[in-house]
Parts: structure tokens; sequence; C-alpha cells
């Protein structure tokens, strides 16, 4: 599997992308893909030299030490002063000084890699043992990631078990994925070609099998045709559950409770009772009115003035499609598809209840081993 | 300059060498000192090893404020307040027997040990007691918090039913029952055998031990009068209900006191309306994370009481070298350090008393 | 600590100033315990620390008599309160980085968890 | 002032002493003599290091191609968590400070013994049970695949022996905390008469920080395992996130300890370097105040750094530049050591013997480690380079490089004291150019490796890494053997070497003026104060073939010129 294009690799007779031949790491690094990468790029080597410069002159003084006041029949050590309060205080703050700047630059380009995009193209991540899973805005589903090139990406990652670290060399981007919550990682490629992805938190048996691809494509018409995705369409509802949890579930329950808000589990296709007095059907029209105009119809026992504010501008249609979608799929879970018709792998929640038992290696196993094999094959 | 002199007969200078300084030290000061500030630092890293169960509870206390909101009236304020009692008590026994170790007052230590032990068996009997209630009522830590409301009545029959007390109390009990009932053997065997120390030390322990019985009952006597304890959540609780209902005062008011003995409860909570005032502790009302405060409820109580029962140890071996008139005013460090340490384990309970019993 | 040789170096605390300071205790305690009866809410966010100050005073009392840290040398009270300093050096880091990313798990959808309950 | 004969028994080879002054197994397995427990240690510890040696070198093998099959994912993880595990809490911690500060401590101090003989022994068989428990979690049949950070929720979630190993890293952790209170003990009250606290060797305090880190971060990690065995065992719901627990929450409790400890394992070897360095340039040591102030400095802003294992953790980005910021201060205090270590031996009078070797690669590789340091306490280089061979090195360089080195060259140069024999100091030379040339081909590829993205904790890899990681296993084996020869060269002398006197090297501190090996009261007369660092102070007797104190010589002994000391 070359990934890398560095000339090692290239003698080997596995087929690669024609993208990935172009590129080669230089001595210490992988490819410059991403927009962090020069800043990185240029902040390791200043340190590099800075550190070269010192540690020549530790070294250059001790071999000199050595040779010149080695120990000699007749000569004892000459007399010199056991403390120099000045030169202790000069070399310690000109180093402090350097580290201050290091400091500095380190903590600026950090900014830069943790700092959200405007507009950021939102892909989901979703880490098991031992598998990736990427879901894009509009559904579609892959097991290596695939960016345009020159689209800034925001990834919304999840882990299903343990921690695992989602790390692309090229981009000299990494972040952890925790359990419990959403971590998120900031994208911004800027070069085709192929790279790798790796996890760089140990999670276990796989941990070492955990690796896919992160290919950069020229353009959107590329990526949606050369990519092999995934069969299952990724359903509505499950994205609309997703974004449920993070815009609205402060607000609204789904489990009949109240909130802020109304519930939200059976008003699907039920007339609602509005304060003027009149009844309204929640459709579509309704649903969507509701969250890019809050104010407009208010169900009874929660005004006069709605305490919601419009997610006009905030979710574009296709994310109310998705939580429409999910409104309906809480009144009858029966008529859609489950979370298991996208071959998605089941939590370990019933493996956890009780003693832990041993993962179920051959299932796992093939999973990545088919996909290595394909790479490399 | 005589600089080669032997090592040993350097100290002649020095006051007598008591009986029980090791060879290593100059003199009893110097021991003395030693040991203290070896003690010192213990408790040093006593409190650093608490400090991960407070760092444990100020962070989900300030992240989950609601958790301890809804779980600290589980927690009966009055019996914590008799534990806090007795551990000061404890504490001002301990000084008192440090005092009288200072002065070489063997026999003045030895009662005081004595009541200092009696204390802390005692606070581990009304531990017990506090322990098995919840225990029956499915208080548990996070994954196995299962709480069902009203009385647990032991199985017909048993001993535990007999006597109207936990099941689990009685097993908790047989460890201090066998211990006393050691000593006591032990206690006529050393007589016979003419050994008189011994056995009037064996005496003592099983006197010691016994405090348990002593807090176990008068928990139990606490919780018959107050009919299943609570004592602070039925104040906390009734006077929120108040509240409630004058703010709500077009629902229904339900001055049910809030024990829930019956089930009938739970049925009343399902049939209210969506604004249900608040009605106490209800199992489908928790965030589902309650079990978390106790948790860190069970890991701080627990971990402090093994910090006693190891602090009665420590306390026995006192007891016993009370007995053999060991101390005297240049030698007391013993007393002293494990004094030290006693006074560490209140210290600690002083804190954990509003932590955990007093949450507004 | 100064030696004399006549007194050692013991310094027994007198009796009734160990029981004053246990009555004092006892009365703390009994403070704070109606404190928290009586307030309920009105003391908002400060019932928590008033009760904290009581019982740092109530702790103060003891390590000053009972632990005999008034007579007690100087470095070994700096060793002892000097744990406190990293203890509330280990609250206050730890507390401010999970205050700031307590939302990324608030916002995280649980499934409720139902597996561990009995019967 | 002392005749000749008194001055042998004093100085000279003891026939009789602390060794051989009680016999049977029973003297020693109930001794509290604190240089049997220090001897007892050295083997303790030698058998840990060789042990996870060992584990190290099947990594390595598994490493040499990149789909090797040498052993299965779970035993490499297995293998790499048991090589971290016995080398972290078995080896490195109690290596220096408990095998030869044991040893060497209270003699520093002109004392007889440490505060506490009987805590000493209790420490050593909580390290025998401790280390008994980790090694119980491989043949429990079930191994242990955590790593050595028994990071959550997969430590919760892996049916491996974590509860064995997680209790043995406790009970490790209550030894390392009473070696250190009564290390902290016997300073604060046993100095001899007149010893004040800058009248110690520098190795005494590397001692003290140490101990002062021992005693204030261990008990968290006492805490945070038996929490995380609570976990395990009930689901109490603290660092599992399936039961409302955060995962991040136990790395902050593990590194509040973990990254202390990285001091403690450091600090100690900086303390022998510093004796090292003076002792064989017969040079006081350069800005005394500021080395020892150092290692306390070292040890306190120690406790503010952990975080900066945690930059892509999920920790919040205020936190991680507040670690970040802190962490950098740290390195002032290390270099202000480096420094003054070079300006020691300015116009000194050095002698290339084995330790003195070994302290020459302990800066070389202290060094490199330390400067790589600099890479990962930046933000934006460390989110590279966070978990990948890159740390890998860098820490191998500072705990390997510095901590083991330091061993070396302080056993080699107590060795005599310890045994009152002497060692072939041209093979020791070899074993040090051995383990210098190994260790260098072993971690400087993996630098390499790192910063190309090379993930840590990998069963196999991508083929581009083969090369380096070919020749980081055979540096492994060279650094195997090196260390091997210097085990080899040390033994021998302990058992059939020439016999010595009292202070061979001409070394000024008061563990010194003792015989070889020492007496079981260490020292037969009071040993008389003066400088740890005044070579001035001593003279040559060519009867003994030793340096002794001025004044234990007649003055008619006394030679006119300042001796020329002797190499052996």
């Amino acid at each position: 599997m070359n990934l890398f294009g560095t000339p090692m690799l290239a003698q080997s007779d596995i087929p690669m992308p024609e993208s990935a031949k172009v590129h080669s790491g230089s001595y210490w690094f992988p490819d410059q893909a991403s927009a962090f990468a020069p800043n990185y790029d240029f902040l390791y080597m200043a340190i590099l030299w800075i550190s070269v410069v010192f540690f020549a002159l530790i070294v250059g003084f001790m071999i000199y030490f050595c040779i010149k006041y080695r120990r000699r029949e007749g000569v004892g050590p000459e007399p010199s002063s056991s403390h120099n309060t000045a030169i202790e205080i000069f070399w310690s703050v000109i180093p402090s000084i350097i580290l201050v700047w290091i400091f500095y630059a380190g903590a600026r380009d950090y900014f830069d890699m943790r700092v959200p995009f405007d507009d950021a193209e939102e892909i989901y991540v979703t880490a098991n043992q031992f598998n990736w899973k990427f879901v894009y805005p509009d559904g579609d589903v892959s097991k290596e990631l695939h960016l345009v090139v020159n689209r800034p990406v925001k990834l919304i990652m999840q882990s299903e078990d343990v921690l695992h670290g989602m790390f692309i060399p090229a981009f000299r981007q990494k972040m952890d994925i925790v359990p419990g919550r959403y971590t998120y990682a900031y994208l911004a490629p800027n070069r085709v070609g192929e790279y790798r992805l790796a996890c760089t938190e140990y999670c276990g048996e796989g941990h070492s099998r955990m690796r896919t691809i992160c290919q950069v494509h020229t353009t959107e018409e590329d990526r949606k045709n050369t990519t092999k995705w995934e069969n299952e369409k990724h359903v509505g509802w499950v994205n609309g559950e997703r974004l449920f949890s993070i815009n609205c579930s402060g607000c609204h329950s789904i489990d009949g409770g109240v909130k802020t808000g109304p519930a939200l589990n059976t008003i699907w296709g039920e007339k609602e009772k509005l304060i003027g007095g009149e009844e309204i059907m929640v459709d579509e029209n309704y649903v969507r009115e509701s969250i890019l105009e809050p104010n407009a119809k208010i169900v009874e026992g929660y005004g006069p003035v709605s305490k919601m504010n419009s997610f006009q501008g905030k979710l574009n249609d296709k994310e109310i499609g998705y939580l429409i979608d999910y409104i309906r799929y809480l009144k009858e879970p029966d008529k859609f598809p489950g979370r298991d018709a996208q071959a998605e792998p089941t939590t370990a929640t019933a493996e956890e209840a009780g003693t832990a038992k041993p993962e179920k290696p051959a299932e796992t196993e093939n999973s990545i081993d088919t996909k290595t094999e394909d790479q490399d094959n | 300059m005589a600089v080669v002199e032997p090592e040993h007969g350097a100290h002649d200078d020095h006051h007598d060498h008591g009986d029980f300084i090791a060879h290593h030290f100059d003199n009893a000061e110097q021991q003395f000192d030693s040991g203290k500030l070896g003690i010192w630092l213990f408790l040093v890293t006593e409190v650093l090893f608490f400090s991960g169960l407070f760092v444990a509870y100020t962070l989900y206390r300030v992240l989950h404020p609601e958790i301890f909101d809804q779980a600290h009236v589980f927690l009966d304020k009055y019996l914590g307040f008799l534990n806090t009692l007795v551990l000061l008590f404890s504490s001002l026994t301990m000084a008192v027997a440090v005092r009288y170790a200072q002065l070489g007052k063997n026999g003045h230590v030895v009662w005081y040990v004595l009541g200092t032990m009696v204390c802390a068996s005692a606070f581990l009997g009304v531990k017990a007691i506090e322990y098995t209630h919840k225990w029956d009522q499915g208080i548990l830590v996070r994954s196995a918090f299962d709480y069902h409301a009203g009385h647990h009545e032991a199985p017909a029959g048993t001993l535990a039913h007999t006597l109207g007390v936990s099941e689990y109390l009685i097993y908790l009990s047989v460890i201090p029952l066998l211990v006393i009932i050691g000593f006591a053997v032990y206690a006529g065997i050393a007589k016979l055998t003419d050994k008189p120390n011994a056995s009037f030390f064996s005496v003592c322990m099983a006197i010691a031990v016994g405090g348990y019985f002593v807090g176990a009952m008068a928990g139990h006597f606490y919780m018959e009068v107050t009919d299943g304890g609570f004592g602070g959540r039925s104040e906390a609780a009734a006077e929120m209900m108040a509240y409630e209902n004058e703010t709500h005062s077009d629902h229904e008011p339900t001055n049910k006191p809030v024990d829930h003995h019956d089930e009938s409860a739970v049925d009343q909570q399902t049939a209210e309306s969506k604004v249900a005032p608040y009605q106490g502790p209800q199992p489908d009302e928790f965030d589902q994370d309650i079990g978390i405060f106790f948790s860190i409820y069970y890991c701080m109580t627990g971990l402090h009481a093994i910090h006693i029962i190891a602090g009665i140890a420590f306390l026995a071996w006192i007891l016993w070298r009370s007995i053999l008139g060991h101390w005297r005013s240049d030698y007391f460090g013993p007393v002293d350090y494990v004094g030290l340490y006693w006074h560490l384990v209140d210290l600690i309970w002083i804190y954990l008393f509003p932590l955990l019993y007093l949450i507004d | 600590m100064s030696h004399d040789h006549d007194g050692g170096f013991a310094h027994p605390a007198p009796f009734k100033l160990l029981l004053s300071v246990f009555i004092a205790l006892v009365l703390l305690t009994i403070l704070t315990l109606a404190l928290s009866s009586v307030d309920l809410g009105l003391m908002g966010a400060f019932g928590f620390w008033i009760a904290m100050s009581i019982a740092s005073f109530k702790a103060a009392l003891v390590m000053l008599f009972f632990m005999h840290m008034y007579w007690d040398k100087p470095f070994n009270v700096l060793v002892f309160l000097s744990s406190t300093l990293f203890v509330i050096l280990f609250i206050g880091l730890t507390l401010t980085d999970t205050s700031h990313y307590k939302n990324t798990i608030d916002e995280y959808p649980r499934q409720p968890d139902t597996s561990t309950m009995a019967p | 002032m002392a005749t000749a004969a008194e001055r042998k028994k004093l100085f000279g080879h003891a026939e009789n002493n602390y060794l051989n002054c009680t016999k049977g197994i029973k003297s020693w397995m109930f001794t509290v003599d604190h240089k049997r427990i220090g001897v007892m240690y050295l083997i303790g510890v030698t058998t840990a290091l060789f042990l996870a040696g060992v584990f190290a070198l099947v990594l390595r093998s598994q490493l040499w191609s990149y789909d090797n099959t040498l052993l299965t994912d779970k035993m490499y993880n297995q293998m790499f968590t048991l090589h971290g595990a016995v080398m972290v809490f078995a080896f490195i911690i109690p290596s220096i400070p408990a095998a030869l500060g044991n040893f060497v401590l209270p003699m520093m101090l002109g004392a007889k013994d440490v505060a506490f003989p009987r805590l000493n022994l209790a420490s050593f068989y909580l390290w025998i049970f401790g280390t008994g428990f980790l090694l119980f979690a491989i043949l429990s049949g079930k191994g242990l695949d955590t790593g050595w950070t028994f990071y959550t929720p997969y430590s919760i979630r892996t049916d491996t022996g974590v509860i064995y190993a997680t209790f043995g890293a406790f009970i490790l952790g209550f030894s390392s905390i009473f070696t250190g209170l009564n290390f902290l003990v016997t300073v604060n009250t046993m100095r001899a008469p007149g010893q004040g606290w800058f009248k110690m060797p520098l190795f005494l305090w590397g001692l003290y920080s140490t101990s002062i880190i021992q005693v204030l971060a261990t008990p968290v990690l006492g805490i945070t395992l038996l929490l995380l065995i609570a976990e395990k065992t009930m689901h109490i719901g603290i660092f599992d996130p399936k039961y409302g627990g955060d995962p991040v929450l136990f790395q902050h409790f593990f590194w509040f300890y973990s990254h202390p400890a990285v001091y403690i394992m450091i600090l100690p070897g900086m303390g022998v370097i510093s004796e090292l360095i003076a002792v064989y340039s017969q040079k006081k040591v350069f800005g005394y105040s500021f080395i020892a102030f150092s290692s306390v400095a070292i040890a306190l802003l120690g406790f503010l750094v952990w975080g900066h294992h945690m930059f892509t953790s999920g920790q919040s980005v205020v936190v991680t530049l507040i670690f970040s910021a802190i962490t950098f201060t740290v390195a002032i205090p290390s270099a202000v050591k480096v420094f003054n270590w070079l300006a020691t031996m300015y116009k000194g009078s050095i002698a290339l013997t084995t330790p003195m070797c070994y302290a020459l690669s302990f800066i070389f590789l202290f060094g490199i480690g330390g400067l790589t340091g600099l890479f990962l306490g930046a933000l934006s280089t460390d989110i590279h380079l966070h978990d990948t061979y890159f740390v890998v090195a860098h820490f191998h360089f500072v705990m390997v490089g510095g901590t083991l080195t330091a061993l070396l060259g302080g056993v080699f140069h107590w060795w005599p004291k310890m045994f009152g024999r002497m060692y072939n100091d041209m093979l020791g030379r070899v074993s040090c150019l051995l383990v210098f040339l190994g260790f260098n081909l072993t971690f400087f590829p993996q630098f390499v490796m790192g910063a190309r993205g090379m993930p840590r904790r990998y069963a196999s890899y991508d083929p581009e890494f083969q090369i380096f990681h070919q020749w980081s296993t055979i540096g492994a084996f060279v650094l195997g053997v090196g260390i091997l020869l210097g085990f080899g060269v040390l033994v021998y002398a302990a058992f059939k070497g020439p016999k010595i006197s009292g202070n061979p090297f001409g070394a000024a501190s008061l563990e010194w003026q003792s015989s070889s090996p020492p007496d079981f009261h260490n020292f037969i007369h009071k040993p008389i104060l003066c400088d740890p660092y005044d070579f001035g102070a001593l003279v040559y007797d060519e009867e003994l073939d030793t340096y002794i104190h001025r004044e234990f010589m007649e003055p008619s002994e006394q030679p006119e010129m300042e001796p020329e000391p002797q190499v052996h």
C-alpha cells in the first residue's frame, strides 16, 4: 500500500493511484497536504536548528574539555571560580527568551488547527474497534475519508467503544475520539492525493490495523464518481437524530417529558392546539416553519412568545429534511429502516454490561483484512 | 584534635538513652522529631490520597449539580450529625490520651485510648445502619443503582426479621461479633494462664469492638423512631413541597408524606398531569446518573471507614503498650503519631459531613 | 522548638483547653446543621461556602490544638499545609478543563442505560 | 590524625563488613541495614530490568518487518504493556532512589541508617509483592494489554489481568511513598552535626526533590488505581462514559501522578551525574546552589505540567495553552544543570573512567532527550508528533539515555564501595560505548519515523518505515549486549576483582570516609565533615592506595604538593 509516495515504496509492485505517485515527503516529513503543514514544518525545522545549535555547543564544549583538561601526571585541576551569578543568569535568560518564542509560535499555529472554519463541510466520523466510518452531509457513507481539495472540513467524531485517535500525517492534524462526547477536528486539504489516516490512541487488539486512507479529490464530481461508497445509503432519520441531539434536545424531549418546548415524540400527523385556539396538523410544512420561524404558530401552553430562536441560516433544507425524518421516525419507528440496515456496527452495549467477553475477532478482522487487502492488490 | 574515637562512646555527654531509642538515633528528641516529621508526611500522603475523591466530587457537583440535588435527600443528616459528634468526641479522648502519655500516666492513657476505640467502633455501627438501609432500598453505586421506595422486610423466619433489621446488617455484624467472642475467650484463657496484661487487654478490646453494637443500636433506634429515618429528607422535601404547592396551586396538592412507604405513590405520579409538582424522590424522576453521587458517596465514606478500621488497629497497639506502661515524658511518640493519624481521620469527616449530607 | 531539659520536648495541652475546643467543635457542627435546615435556598450558592468555611474553621481548631500544631515546629506545619496547595492545584486545573469541554459531553446523545437495572 | 595502622582499619579494605557481619539467608531477609536493603534492591531492579529488557527485545524482533507474524497482535499488545509497566513501576522509579539512594544516602549524611529502617525493609517487600502482582498479570494466563497507562475505557472493557496489574502498581506506589518519606525525614533530621543544607552532596538534593514528588504525587496514583479497580468491578461511573463518567478525567488523575513520576525517574539521575562530573573532574561543582535549587524547582514545576500529555485528548484549548506554557518553564532548570556540569569540567582534571564515560554519555543523550521535548511542548508540533514514535524516542532518550545511563554510571562509581573490589575499567568503558552506540542506533531512527507519522503501539506498520525499524532493532540488541557486558564486568568484580581501599577515586563526600565495604555501622569513627566537593582536603595515602582526609594524616606524612589523583 503506497500512500506516501516515497522512493522506498515506489519500488514495490503495488499498484497505486496516479495521484499518490506525484508526491514525495521530505526526510523529516510526510507530504504537505494541508494549510497547517507549512507552518508546522517551519516550526519543526526552527526548533530543530535551535536544538542543533545548542546541542553542538554542549557536546562541542564537552569533548573539548575532555581533551584539553584530561588528567595528566603531575597536573591537578586549575583553580577556577565555583560560581558566577552573571553567567548563570545569562544562560538561564537566553534560553528562556527562545522558549517564549517557541511557545508563542506553537500556540499560534495550534489555534489555526483548533478554530472552526466558517463554511466547513461537516463530516461525521464514527470510530469503533477497529473500523472507521465517514458520513457525509448528503448521507453518503464510506470507509475511507474522501475530501475535495481546497474545501475545508469539520470532522465531528464519536467513538462507539473506547478511545481512538484520528491522525492524518500529511495534514499534521490529530485528535482523539472520546466515547461519550463529540470531538472535532478541522482539515484544510490543499493538495490532491491519497494520504494515510491512522488511529493513534491505543484501542485494543486491532489497533495497528485501524488504518485507512484519506483521499483528496480534485472536484466534488470526482469524489462522487470515483469513490467506492458503502452500498447502504445512510437513512435520513439517523442524521436527524444527530442534528436533534445537538440543536433541539435542550428544549424538546422525545420521551413525552416537559421541557422548555413541547415533546416531539408523538406529534407527527396529530392536530396540535395553537395559542389562538385553532388547530394545526403537524406535517412537513409546519415543522419547517417552526424551525425557521418559531414565533409564527405556537402550541398552547408554551407562549405567548416562543423561547425558541430561529434556525434560519443554521440548518439548511437538507438538514431540516433529516429532522422531519427523525420526527416521523419517532412516531412510527417500525416503518423506518433501523440502524442495522446501514450495516452500522452494533454498539458494545450488551457486551459491556456483564463481565467483558472476548471480542468477535472473526468478523472484525475480516473486515479489516479485506479493506487493507483491497488497497494492496 | 582527636578524630579517631570510637563511635559508640561519642554520646556520653547526652542524657541517658531510654529503652526505646533505636540505635541509629543520637537521642530521644531526634527520634521523636524524625517520627513526627514522618507522620506528618504520611498525613500529607493521606490528604493527597483522598484528594482524588474530592476532585471527583467537585467535578461532578459543579458539572452536574442536579444529580447532587436529587441524591442528597437520601442521606439522613441527623445520622451524619450523630457520627460527627461521635468522631469529634473520639478526637477529644485521643487528644487527652496524648496529653497523659506526655505526662507519663499510662493508666490514664489506657482509659482514654479505650474511649477513642469505643467511639470508633460506634461510628462504624452507625455507618452500618446507614449502609444497610440504603442497600435494602437499592441505593447503590452507579451501575447497580436500582432505587425502590418503601420498607424492606427481611423474609419471615430469619433472624433479621425477628430483630426487625436488615439482613445485610446481620451479615455485617458477624465480623465484630466474632472479634468480640474471640477476645472474650482469649481473655479467659489469659486469665487462667496467669497473663494479667493480656487478659486485661483482651477485655478492653472486647469492650472497644462492642462499641459497634452501641452505635448500631443507636442508629437502629433512630430509624425506628423516625419511621425509616430520612430525617433530613422528609424535612427538606416537605418544605420543597410546600413551596411547590404555593406556586402550582391550581394542581391537586399532595400532602402525602414523602417517605413513600407504599408503591401507590408511583401510580399517582404517573397519573399526574404534564407539569407535576415536585413529589420527593421517585425512581422515574431521577437523572440516570444519580447513581454517580452514590458511587462517590460509597467511595468516600468507604475509604474513610477503612481508615477508621486501620485506626482501631493502631489504637489497639497503643492500648497494649499503654498497658505495659511504656510511655514517659521523653518517649510518647507512638501515641502522638497515632493521635495525629486519628485526628486526620476526624478532619476528613469534618469535610465529608457537609459535603455529602448537607447539600442545599 | 526550644529544648529544655526539664520538660523534655513534650507539650501536654491543658485538659480545659482540649475540652473547650471540643465544645466549640460541637457548637459549630450544630450551627452548620441548623444553617442547612433553615436556609434552604435562601442562601443560594453562599450556603456551600458558609458550610465550607465553618468546616475549615473546625479543621483549623482540630489541627491547632488536637494535633498540636500550635506547639509544633513550623516546618511540620508547612509540610502538612502544603498538601492542601497541591489538592487545590489538582482540583483547580482539572475543573478548569472539564468545565470547558462539558458542553461537548452535554450535547452528546446518550442512550438511557437500562441494562443494569435490576428487574 | 591517625597512625598508619588505624588508617588501615578505618579506610582500608575491610574483611569484616556489612556483607559478612551476620550470615545466613535470614540475616538478609530480615535485615534493617540500609546497605543490605540497597543491595537487595539493586538485585531486584536489575532482575526487573532484564525481564523488561527481554520484553523489549521481543517487541523489536516483531517489528523487524512490517507485517511480521512472530507475535499476534494480542501478544504484541501484551508485550509492550508489560515492557512499559515493569520498566516504569518496577525498574525505573525504584532504581536510583531505592537501590543507590538507600546505600548512599545515610552514609552521605554521616548517619548510621535511614530514619525508619523497618519501614525501609517494608518498602522493599512491598516492592517484591507489587512486582509479583504485576508479573502475576502475565502468568494468570490472560496477560495485560492496556498499555502501562491503563487508559479508560479500554482498561475497563478488556478482560485481561488489569486488576492484578493495577493492584501491583498500587502496592509499588506505596513502596515508593515509604522510600520517599524515609529519605525526606532522614535528610531533615539526621544530617551530621554541622552539615548544613548547602553542605550536602548534590545527589542528596536530587533524592530530596525526588522524595517530595514521591510523597505528594504517588498517593494520587493510589487512589486513581483504586477507583479504576472499583470502576472495573462495580462500574461506579466516574471514568466510564457508559455510566456517565469521563475518560479524560482518568487521564487527568493518571498524569497528575505520572508526569511528576517522570521527574522521579530523572532527578536522581541528575544527582548522580552531578557527583560523577565533580569527582572525575576533581573540581568543585560549578553553581552548586543553582543545581540544588533547580532540582527542587523541577520537582515543584513538575506538578503543573501534567496536561501536556493530553494535548490531543479532548482537553480544552484554554487548559492546553496553560499547560504548554508551564511546560516550557521546566526546560530552564534542566538546561541550567547541563550548563553547570560543563562549567564544572572547565579547567578540571578529567579522568575518562567508566563512570565518567557514562556521565558524558548521559549529557549527550539527555541533551537530545531534553531538546526533543521542545518539539512536544510546542502545541502545533505536538499535535502532529503526539502518540507517534517521536514521543517514544523522546522519552526513551530521557529515561534510558538519562536514568539508565546514570544508574549504570552510579553503580560503577559506588560498586567498589559496595563490595570492596575493583572492576576492569577498560571493559567497563567498552560496555559504555556499546550502550551509547546501541542506544543511539535504537532510538534515533524513531525520531524520523515519528516525524513522518509512524504511530506508536503498532504491531504492524506501513512498509515505508521498515528500514528505520530494522536499524532500531539492531540497535536494541547492541544495547542489550552492552548492558549485559557491564553487568558481567560488575558481577565478576564483586567476586574476583582486586581488593580496594576506602576511597579509590578521590571523592570528598562522606560515604567515602569509610572502609570498603563499609562497616555494619557505616563509620568506625565519626566522619570529618567537609565540603563534599572540596577535593583539596584529600591527600593520597600510598600505603593504602587511597585518598583520605588531610586531618587523618600525620603532618610529616603529608606531601607538599597536591597529589595527582589516580586512575583505576
